[in-house]
């Protein structure tokens, strides 16, 4: 499958992981990334907390050139920028005046055609592909699935699953051989937004989902937005302060992938995480080949 | 009476100003009802409509309204219940999607569709029947006298 | 606060602006139950919608709740009754700034004013650049200082910021959007 | 040639004044085929009216116009006399000089114009004026009731104490409805089960009522008083005949482990069952779906697999092979009763509009329960025998939550309506289950509390003010599984804080919606219905338990969220009604109805789909050898209401209107 790229920019610093790791994989499920030439920033929180016209404009830029490079799918990775193409995309669809208006400040036509995807929306459609393709079974690993906010909110814009009860994280996880943990926090918000401007709040919020995941015997924390991973990861020391349980590492969806097909774990940037993925990653080298047939 | 000397013996009395003639369709259960109620209530309003009573707007036709303009009328009211207060239940909602297409056919017929009004006026609204008669009239006056009907007739031998 | 102010301004601007009818909004709690920030605003997401509905626009811009919103989505997707608190809310803040920047809370402003100006200058946001601008001009300067180091060595923090081809265009849009709702977030600072 | 007379009335001095109605007698009299026209002080006096007998009389009058007050307040009066003096009473007409002439204007010149205008439009009409005569149907002295819940037992029961015959149809084995299900009922708090028994064996005992449960009404033909229903019995498996509910049938299934229908499914049944204990009638029904003999045969086995219950049965009564069967009844009006059934907040739903609530787990928390399921477990006769216990362990809850509005006051989920009866029993359940769990803690989770009616009011707040029940006023975000309790995350939007709390048990006010189906009934008895399926009333106001069909009735929940002394009222209401209808041997209807012109139709039936009483029927056209040549509309004069939009609709003209003929109108309006 071949499908339009949006990275972002956090793909390209902070979550270059997510990059890299989606990037390795993704030839040997086919799964073919074309990069829009000349992308721009999404505009993020900032753009749409401050001015709503910038927050549609910016990624409307975006659009506009992959529709000009012929593309009918785009993959945002990042769930923000995800949200951001999407809702930018929904609203010049079903506003024509703001279509008008938006096109006169591109300087270029703009008729969001193109559908923008989330990366488990995408790999969700491709389970069947991931499985056959997997090497290594992640068997006896108990993983809790993270969506936090934009994956699936709000839910006219993330329309592609229940909003309530989401369950493409948890079916590439089975399809990696991994079992997905029942737990209440997955939909809670992490703080994103603010991880800069208000660190307090963040770890408030951060340690309920974290001290959730460790309550449901997760392994470790799976999450499809940079975000996300920067403020459970990074922030993960600050958050567990004077709690007791292990530290839970933070791990992208694609690494999960990642390492099922049988990837190092070094070039699927396991080494950048704060949360020390070593005894993770012991885990499942540690599984006996034979018990993962069964 | 050929039709001719009746449009030439209706037409708007000579004395000042002009009173044009307004023939109104109006339903039985509602209108007409709250039309009485003017009356009880002694509404005043302005003499120049002339009633048609029917079951239901539902029934109105619209060659009737094509009819009165030929007759002479300046205007036309068409008036039954409200949406959904309709006697007949659903009477006035297929009269309202009739009337939405007879406005095309006027507009297409070069007749100024500000010539006819539809109205709602239900068994209590003595007060807007009123307003309702002496609004078309006024509107009506200031389209002037219809006598595009009158060329018509001229025109064709 | 007088009780005879008019309901109607704020009340039909946001009406005309985003199509959120607030008079909706019956109060049921919903959205400000499931706030993740609730339990830190002093006006929660319901008492947002109140006050836009019975005209105390004051209120609304003088503390900083409508700046702690994260933007999550919660409240829009549980509102038994088709609102849109999330959306009202950015309605608010692009208002707010519209009306008197400095009202916003300091490093939040700080922030939100950085990154767009990462994106005017380079199309794309580079973390370091968006850290060293924002504690410039942001106060909380040495938080988190230590977080950078870190980064730098997980080779999560690209050090060359580069440009995309086509700046000019990202450049003009950021102008020409900032002009048309004259907030301040722009060039000069 | 007609011969009109006119006459125009004074109104003592309230015509008088303003109009010359001297010079609209004058002005009239020169109408062509106008014989006779005077003005009077009084028309309606007697001696008025005697003035008009004697005219028909003396100048053989063809058709009589009386320019006085509207039509509505004296046109039966002068019909009346023109009767009476021999001469078909729609042959008069009245032009209204008064209310919509005299009592509106000022200037005499204007207001006599307007008089004579108004007088000649009427005289033209009356000169195409055919005579008629009212219609008179036949009249079935017969009733059929759809649904035996509390409000169609009540409308059988009058109508039967009445002198009428009754059809009850039930779909369920066992009348009884909603009500039977409850424990105990608000404002009294008396046992429901108590006062609905006996009125179940009353119907089922009323030498006038006849019973068809476990069948569901086929088909509706026909029209007020003259109604054709076919029933479909369905198969029972037991003979009704030789069964004499002993049970020993149920006693042997292997089968048992059914969720209860009658328990909201926290009871159990066997295959072979009777709902519950006081089921009327006291027959078992089979449930082929979950019968081992019915399954093997469904697979296609040979083999006879099981059938204990027959070889248990003394009576002989088991009989596999009962098919459905089909029974006609014939009756003069029908009641539709069909109650409603509750939101379920499952995933399942029949429309996407009504999904939702994956914030509640979408009734996925096996303590989280509705409503219904709370009566069951309050009541004596449920299945823990009105212990309140927690269904995933059978513990006693110690903190239990309700939340009201689930799925009601939501259009997010389409249901923007209030249910009307939750607020109440939510009070009604805090209190029961402070009447058995002493030491428990009933908190409430609501937006408003609508508690309107006698005696309402009063019962919430003694569920606050003395069996302490916790009232919060906010609705719930979420609420999940954690270990052995329910989290809720709520808040209180009256102290303004959040709440989280834990629960043992959680009790959903769920939204009462119509039942399934709904859609199909209506379109049979062709009433209409609201969007969400409630059956529409005829007037909300003033003919609230008619429908738009004349002959069909409405009672109790199926019309909308009613409670039981609500729905009773209402049956007993339409009772009444149709006791009055049926206490005729005809009925008499004003002969304004349509008529199909047959030889110029070209059966297009637009005039059918424009029809909202369903009046126009396909009328086959055979030759004399009895072939079909073609097929015309005909209106059926028993159902038509006179409207007139299939005329207005019809693209070949062929429709008529006694009374509103295209040629009376276009004369009334050719005299403009
Ligand atoms: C949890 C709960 C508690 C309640 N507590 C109280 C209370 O304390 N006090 C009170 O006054 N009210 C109470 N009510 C309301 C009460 O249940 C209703 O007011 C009452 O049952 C309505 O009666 P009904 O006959 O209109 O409808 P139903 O009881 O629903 O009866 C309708 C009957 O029609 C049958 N039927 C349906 N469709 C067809 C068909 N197509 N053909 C043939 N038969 C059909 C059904 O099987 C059923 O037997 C409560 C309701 C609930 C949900
Ligand atoms: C401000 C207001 C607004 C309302 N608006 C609405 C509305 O919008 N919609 C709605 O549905 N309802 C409305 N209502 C309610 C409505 O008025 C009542 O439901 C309705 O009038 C009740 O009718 P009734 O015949 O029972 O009583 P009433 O209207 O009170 O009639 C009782 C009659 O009995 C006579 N009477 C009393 N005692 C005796 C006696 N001993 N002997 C002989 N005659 C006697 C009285 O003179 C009176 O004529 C409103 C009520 C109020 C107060
Ligand atoms: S959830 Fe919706 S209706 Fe309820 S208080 Fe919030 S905005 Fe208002
Ligand atoms: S979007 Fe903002 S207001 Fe709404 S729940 Fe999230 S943080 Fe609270
Ligand atoms: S007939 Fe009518 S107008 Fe004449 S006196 Fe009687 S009430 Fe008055
Ligand atoms: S055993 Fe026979 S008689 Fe007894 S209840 Fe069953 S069917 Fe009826
Ligand atoms: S045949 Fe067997 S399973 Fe079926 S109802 Fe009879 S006893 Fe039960
Ligand atoms: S009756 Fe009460 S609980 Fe039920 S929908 Fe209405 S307000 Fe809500
Ligand atoms: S609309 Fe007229 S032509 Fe068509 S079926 Fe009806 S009567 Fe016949
Ligand atoms: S007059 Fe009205 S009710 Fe009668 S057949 Fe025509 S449309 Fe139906």
């Amino acid at each position: 499958m071949k499908i339009g790229y949006f990275p972002g920019c956090s793909l390209h610093s902070t979550g270059r992981e997510f990059n890299e790791s989606l990037r390795l994989f993704a030839p040997a499920i086919g799964l073919e990334l074309e990069e829009i030439k000349d992308w721009n920033c999404c505009g993020a929180t900032s753009a749409h907390a401050t001015n709503h016209l910038l927050s549609i404009a910016l990624p409307a830029r975006s659009l506009a050139l992959a529709e000009e490079q012929g593309m009918s799918e785009v993959l945002a990775p990042c769930a923000a920028c995800y949200s951001r193409l999407r809702t930018a995309s929904v609203e010049l669809r079903e506003n024509p005046s703001l279509q008008k208006e938006v096109s006169e400040v591109l300087e270029r036509p703009i008729a969001a055609t193109a559908e923008v995807r989330s990366i488990s929306e995408v790999l969700s459609r491709m389970t069947a592909d991931i499985r056959g393709a997997v090497v290594q079974p992640l068997a006896g690993l108990k993983l809790a699935c993270y969506y936090g906010c934009l994956l699936v909110r709000p839910p006219k814009i993330a329309s592609f699953e229940d909003s309530e009860m989401p369950t493409s994280l948890e079916g590439i996880v089975s399809a990696c051989g991994a079992e997905a943990v029942h737990w209440d926090r997955k939909l809670d918000c992490c703080g994103g937004g603010m991880s800069l401007s208000r660190t307090g709040s963040v770890i408030r919020l951060g340690r309920s989902i974290v001290s959730d995941a460790q309550k449901a015997g997760a392994h470790a924390i799976v999450v499809a937005c940079p975000m996300c991973h920067s403020n459970l990861d990074f922030r993960q020391r600050a958050m567990l302060k004077g709690q007791e349980g292990e530290v839970v590492p933070v791990l992208y969806i694609t690494q999960i992938v990642g390492l099922a097909l049988g990837l190092e774990p070094e070039k699927l940037g396991l080494r950048r995480h704060f949360v020390k993925t070593a005894p993770f990653i012991q885990r499942i080298t540690t599984v006996p080949a034979t018990a993962q047939e069964a | 009476m050929s039709t001719a000397t009746a449009i030439e013996n209706k037409s708007p009395a000579s004395a000042g100003r002009f009173e044009p003639r307004i023939a109104a369709f109006v339903c039985n259960w509602c209108t007409y009802t709250g039309a009485d109620l003017a009356g009880t209530s002694r509404v005043q309003m302005m003499p120049n409509v002339r009633m048609v009573r029917l079951p239901c707007t539902g029934r109105i036709d619209t060659a009737f309204i094509i009819k009165a303009f030929e007759r002479g009328a300046d205007g036309v009211i068409v008036s039954g219940c409200h949406p959904g207060d309709c006697h007949y239940s659903e009477g006035n909602y297929h009269a309202r999607r009739r009337f939405a297409m007879f406005k095309e056919l006027m507009n297409f017929m070069g007749i100024d569709e500000r010539r006819v009004t539809f109205s709602w006026v239900s068994a209590s609204e003595g007060r807007k029947w009123g307003d309702v008669v002496d609004e078309t009239i006024e509107r009506v006056r200031a389209l002037g006298p219809f006598d595009d009907y009158k060329t018509l007739l001229e025109e064709t031998p | 606060m007088s009780h005879n102010e008019n309901t109607q301004g704020l009340l039909s601007e946001l009406r005309q602006q985003t199509g959120q009818n607030a008079a909706r909004c019956y109060q049921c709690g919903k959205c400000s139950a499931g706030c993740p920030m609730a339990q830190e605003m002093s006006l929660r997401p319901h008492d947002i919608m109140r006050a836009i509905a019975s005209g105390h626009e004051q209120r609304l811009f003088e503390g900083d709740s409508i700046w702690l919103c994260l933007t999550c989505e919660t409240c829009t997707a549980r509102c038994p009754n088709e609102c849109d608190p999330a959306r009202v809310i950015d309605f608010l803040r692009e208002k707010a700034l519209a009306k008197n920047p400095k009202k916003a809370p300091r490093p939040i402003r700080a922030f939100h004013k950085a990154f767009i100006r990462q994106i005017r200058t380079h199309g794309r946001v580079y973390e370091m650049g968006l850290i060293a601008d924002y504690k410039l001009s942001g106060g909380a300067l040495f938080q988190d200082v230590s977080a950078a180091p870190g980064m730098m060595a997980r080779g999560k923090l690209a050090l060359m910021p580069s440009t995309i081809d086509g700046i000019a265009d990202v450049r003009r849009i950021v102008d020409a959007c900032l002009a048309k709702s004259h907030g301040d977030h722009g060039e000069e600072a | 040639m007609s011969r009109i007379g006119v006459f125009v009335c004074h109104c003592g001095e309230n015509i008088a004044r303003t109009v010359d109605t001297a010079a609209v007698a004058q002005e009239c009299g020169k109408l062509p085929g106008v014989i006779h026209s005077v003005d009077y002080k009084y028309m309606c006096s007697d001696p008025g009216q005697l003035m008009v007998k004697q005219a028909i009389a003396e100048h053989k009058l063809t058709g009589v116009v009386v320019a006085a007050c509207s039509p509505h307040m004296h046109e039966k009066t002068f019909r009346r006399a023109t009767a009476g003096a021999g001469l078909n009473p729609f042959l008069c007409e009245m032009a209204n000089v008064r209310e919509h002439c005299s009592w509106i204007h000022e200037s005499r010149t204007a207001a006599t114009e307007k008089a004579i205008d108004a007088t000649r439009m009427i005289v033209e009409k009356v000169k195409r004026n055919a005579p008629l005569s009212p219609i008179h149907i036949p009249v079935t002295r017969r009733a059929l009731v759809i649904g035996g819940g509390i409000a169609g037992i009540q409308a059988a029961l009058d109508i039967a104490d009445g002198g009428r015959e009754v059809v009850l149809v039930e779909k369920e084995p066992s009348i009884g409805g909603h009500m039977s299900q409850l424990s105990e009922t608000f404002p009294t708090l008396d046992c429901s089960q108590c006062i609905l028994t006996p009125r179940m064996v009353e119907a089922f005992q009323h030498p006038r009522i006849k019973l068809y449960t476990y069948s569901e009404v086929e088909s509706v033909d026909g029209y007020i008083g003259n109604f054709k229903v076919t029933i479909r019995k369905k198969a029972r498996s037991v003979d009704e005949a030789n069964c004499n509910g002993c049970g020993a049938c149920q006693a042997v299934c292997p089968n048992k482990k059914i969720p209860s229908e009658f328990d909201a499914g926290l009871g159990k049944r066997s295959a072979i069952y009777v709902p519950f204990p006081q089921a009327v009638p006291n027959i078992p029904v089979i449930d082929r779906e979950r019968c081992s003999y019915f399954r093997a045969k469904a697979k296609g086995s040979t083999k006879v697999v099981c059938g204990k219950c027959a070889e248990a049965c003394g009576k002989g009564a088991v009989h596999f092979d009962q098919q459905d069967t089909l029974v006609t009844e014939d009756v003069g009006a029908i009641v539709v009763a069909t109650g409603y059934r509750l939101y379920d907040i499952g995933k399942d739903q029949d429309s996407e509009l009504l999904k939702g609530y994956g914030e509640y787990g979408y009734g996925t928390v096996p303590d989280v329960i509705d409503g219904m399921q709370f009566e069951r477990l309050a009541s004596a006769s449920g299945p823990t025998a009105g212990k309140i216990l927690r269904p995933s362990d059978g513990k006693e809850p110690t903190s239990v939550v309700f939340l009201q509005c689930i799925g009601s006051r939501d259009p997010s989920k389409g249901i923007e309506y209030c249910s009307k009866i939750c607020c109440m029993y939510v009070a009604k359940h805090t209190m029961l289950y402070k009447h058995k769990v002493h030491h428990g803690q009933a908190t409430v989770f609501y937006m408003d509390i609508r508690a309107a009616g006698k005696g309402y009011d009063e019962f919430t707040r003694r569920a606050i003010e003395e069996d302490g029940a916790r009232y919060v006023r906010g609705r719930v975000s979420r609420l999940y599984r954690d270990g052995e309790v329910i989290k809720i995350l709520g808040f209180d939007t009256l102290s303004g804080e959040p709440i989280e709390m834990d629960a043992d048990m959680v009790v959903l006010a769920t939204a009462m919606r119509p039942q399934a189906g709904m859609a199909e009934l209506a379109q049979k008895l062709s009433v209409s219905y609201d969007k969400h399926g409630f059956i529409n009333e005829a007037h909300p106001k003033l003919r609230p338990v008619e429908t738009n069909t004349a002959g069909v009735f409405v009672a109790g929940a199926c019309q909308s969220p009613r409670d039981i002394p609500d729905s009773v009222a209402m049956a007993s209401a339409t009772a009444s009604k149709i006791l009055g209808l049926l206490s005729n041997e005809q009925l008499e209807r004003e002969p304004t109805v349509a008529r199909v012109d047959e030889s110029t139709c070209s059966a297009c039936f637009h005039c059918e789909r424009v029809c909202a009483y369903g009046a126009v029927e396909h009328k086959d056209i055979r030759d004399r050898s009895g072939n079909l040549v073609r097929v015309v509309a005909s209106v059926n004069k028993g159902v038509c209401q006179g409207c007139g939009t299939c005329l207005a609709t019809c693209p070949s003209k062929s429709l008529e209107l006694d009374g509103f003929t295209d040629a009376q109108i276009h004369a009334a309006i050719m005299a403009f």
